[in-house]
């Protein structure tokens, strides 16, 4: 097998949704203190549904790749389903990624739910933090790998 | 393709497949065996072990061939420890920034009972021979320092250091994969008893190695079993291997001034190149460096992600050493010369050879700066 | 010329030799490398790990390569005996005629503290399944035996073997450097746990090697260094031996069945011409026998001496194996099943492969008699 | 270098000398037990002269090759000349014996000094017991190896 599917290096040389939004609607940005890569996702909300996202990334191919695929996976979807991506899925919409490079999907996940919380903290909506990872822990390296 | 990862592997030379492939085609005698086609293949290994001896200056007698860099590596220091321990003496002094086959040697030599202690490195990536000065007790049993450094290129004064172990009776030896046909090597001016190289690193063989041993120094075997090598490495001899290894060795030692002289000017572009790249920063000495290594650390930038972009444009490049990458770790190397974590993250290693041209350097000096100026747009943590 | 020591190495075929050449002249990289260059080696490593292990009947996880034969069984032992330690099971079962790779390993784990049995061979040249069992204590943490004998090619009961060891939870090594690519292997019908092969054997290179230890067994590095080889053997990978071994294994394993047919035919027409020689005598199992293994003793012959005159009439054999000669002991083997001092130093081994012809074997027949005549005429203890 | 020189492989393939004298004068027979070679020598002697020499030998290449050059250098010499053969001329003479072959030429110069021996006892002259080998020490392993 070569290192990444063809899919993973597609997102990784052309990565959707790359970029800033300045006037985003939640921000969330998460980090692995082991690699010490960084995920930032901006999203822009209307009606409960994820009207545009961005996201920048100083990572490695398959962090960049998963946070490409991720902003596909939720563009256009509502918050509801949003928050229901799992680095599982984002895996398998890439084809595939190495065992020791999971963790850099973990990242991509916990980026849309750091958004997310963002935006709820933001505008006083009330959630269930236990579905949240706690972005202070995952600093310290994430508990999810 | 722009190939700018010599320091982990090289192309092999005509020279060296032709010096294989009638080994591998028609003589394939077995040397061990008595009749004429076995006892040419052990004239051939016989002239390869001259060859080799003359481009370290020693005699055949003490060369034995591995199976690469790492076997002679763990072989010596085990074969150092044994001494040693034999002698009640189990303090060993190394570097911190060795190859892992010296370093994990040496783990389990520490589990063993034996005392290891890693001298620091400084800055610029070096060590002193007035540091092993320091360090040598009376119950040191082995001083094994490299001779440069696989990532950073630093070259160490080794013919300093061996003068110092020589003066005070300890083992004294270096890991020179990287220096072997790359720079001037002769291990009694060098005051070098134990010396390890691996083919492939100058347009050799993959799977062959040299463990040179001083005469009068007892190499504990690694591999047992018949009396191949002067019983000190057991196994049947890859004798194409073998030949391959000597061929391009003495093809890189008789070129070794002119190679230097080409491949040093091309990596001084480089160097001068890259350092134009702003938060950029050279790492290894500047002027005691192989002369095709070139090294820096760029903030903002994940190593990884710079390598497969430049995969993209034609340039195989390396950042730390290729045998650590599938690990997450940044390079024990980087963290040594004092980098933090986060920017040791960011390296790249670009080694050279004599084959690398002018329109190689100029691309990568395209290349590198507009990649990393894209990483570092698509970075959250990266404002200028 | 009649090559007809197979046993102790053997001529590349071209399949093995065209496996080789694409990764030494143009796909160099180095499999641990991000870039292309780099994972199409990493590609070719793994479909070779798949080749050998379809022709092993394993899984790709299970192969470990070496630097050849003597590696593996090295590596093997010293695994076995670690995990052994752990349990406080240091009771060792071998054959008293295995390789030096695995006599001098087992000598070197007495010297730490292991006892090692080794069982008697009869006078056919095996050892049963059912003296295994008998060996068998609650303290014993290996049996390793020899699937077939490199000298007197007699087969052991592997399977057999291999079934006793499993009933009884001990780890069972078998040393198949001479059955792979020559007879059938499946490792788990076989009920093996850990098994060495060699690469020169079956017309692959010289210096490449196969350990396979089953899922859940951990491998102790005999060579520490990078993480090649899930981190269980350091080393730049020797990628190009690496696909001639699996392309050479391949091609044996695929023509395994119509390969025995021919090569024992003409080992059945040389041991039947032999024979006739007065006072000869086959050495090893008739029966169960390495296609292409010709062994005997002729009294009042001196083994050297025939070896030569073989030669100079274009025949290579050899006497003993060929790692032992330049020793002056006789064969361990031959001593193992009974035969004397004298006569041991007689022996001949012819060892045949697919390629060797009808008229090689004439030329044999026609040969060796002579030369055995001429020998016992000019000898003083021969009169007849 | 080959396992041999030429000028033994030219004495191995064509041994000067070889066979049986039947009514020889003296004859020696010296054993290596380690490696089971057996050499034979066969002496006619007329005044005190070596007038034949002929050898038999079980042995390795170098043995034959060892006795047959021993032959030729004591062919027509006197006693005195012949006694005087040591191993190491007949191994110059040869252009040289791999190492672990060198005992191989201490066989030829024992084979020597044994037929002598036998010569002398067989006419009752006396000699200096000191200047042969004790032949049956050697059949257990030669002392001069
Ligand atoms: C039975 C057996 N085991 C082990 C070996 C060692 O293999 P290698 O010489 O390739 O290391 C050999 C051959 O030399 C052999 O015949
Ligand atoms: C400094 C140094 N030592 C040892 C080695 C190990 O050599 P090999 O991979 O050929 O075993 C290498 C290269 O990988 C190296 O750069
Ligand atoms: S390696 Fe850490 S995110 Fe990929
Ligand atoms: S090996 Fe004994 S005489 Fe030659």
């Amino acid at each position: 097998m070569a290192l990444y599917t063809e899919t993973v290096m597609d997102h990784f040389t052309h990565p959707r949704n790359v970029g800033e939004i300045p006037d985003a609607d939640g921000v969330g940005e998460v980090g692995n203190a082991k690699c010490g890569d960084i995920m930032k996702m901006y999203l822009k909300i209307k009606d409960d549904r994820i009207e545009d996202v961005k996201f920048e990334t100083f990572g490695c191919g398959s962090a960049i790749a998963s946070s490409s695929m991720a902003t596909e996976l939720i563009k256009g979807k509502t918050i509801e389903e949003a928050l229901a991506v799992t680095n599982k899925q984002v895996v398998d919409a890439l084809g595939g990624l190495p065992a020791y490079k999971l963790h850099c999907s973990v990242l991509a996940e916990e980026s849309i739910k750091a958004a997310v919380k963002n935006y709820y903290d933001r505008n006083n909506i009330p959630y269930d933090h236990s579905k949240f990872p706690d972005c202070e822990h995952c600093e310290g390296g994430c508990p999810m790998v | 393709m722009v190939y700018a990862d010599n320091a982990a592997t090289t192309k092999m030379s005509r020279t060296a497949i032709d010096a294989m492939l009638p080994y591998m085609e028609t003589h394939y005698g077995n040397p061990s065996s008595l009749y004429r086609l076995g006892q040419e293949a052990a004239e051939a290994l016989q002239s390869a072990r001259e060859t080799v001896a003359a481009c370290l200056g020693c005699t055949p007698r003490e060369i034995t061939f591995t199976s690469g860099g790492s076997e002679a590596d763990n072989q010596a220091l085990i074969s150092a420890a044994r001494i040693g321990e034999r002698k009640g003496k189990k303090h060993i002094i190394s570097t911190a920034f060795e190859h892992h086959a010296i370093l994990h040697t040496l783990k389990k030599l520490e589990k063993e009972g034996f005392e290891v202690e890693l001298l620091p490195v400084d800055p610029i990536g070096t060590v002193t021979a007035q540091q092993v000065a320091d360090a040598i007790r009376p119950d040191t049993c082995l001083v094994t320092t490299m001779y440069a450094n696989n990532e950073i290129g630093s070259i160490l004064p080794i013919a300093e250091i061996g003068a110092v172990c020589r003066e005070k009776g300890v083992l004294f030896h270096t890991d020179a994969v990287q220096a072997a046909g790359h720079l001037h090597i002769n291990v009694n001016e060098q005051n070098i008893d134990m010396l390890s190289l691996s083919g492939h690193k100058f347009h050799g063989p993959k799977g062959t190695g040299v463990l040179y041993a001083r005469q009068g120094i007892p190499l504990t075997n690694i591999i047992e079993g018949g009396a191949q090598e002067r019983g000190k490495r057991a196994g049947t001899e890859n004798v194409p291997g073998i030949m391959g290894l000597a061929a391009a060795l003495k093809e890189a030692c008789d070129h070794i001034g002119e190679n230097a002289a080409k491949v040093s000017a091309l990596r001084d572009q480089l160097i001068a190149g890259l350092s134009q790249i702003p938060h950029s920063a050279l790492n290894g000495d500047p002027v005691h460096r192989l002369p095709g290594n070139v090294n820096f650390c760029f903030e903002g930038i994940e190593g990884e992600s710079l390598l497969l972009l430049l995969d993209q444009a034609g340039i195989c490049a390396s950042s730390g050493s290729a045998c650590t990458s599938g690990s997450l770790d940044p390079s024990h190397v980087l963290l040594a010369i004092g980098r933090p974590h986060e920017v040791a993250h960011g390296s790249l290693r670009l080694s050279l050879c004599e084959w690398n041209t002018q329109e190689d350097v100029d691309h990568i000096l395209k290349e590198v700066p507009r990649i990393v100026a894209y990483l570092r747009s698509i970075s959250p943590v990266w404002k200028d």
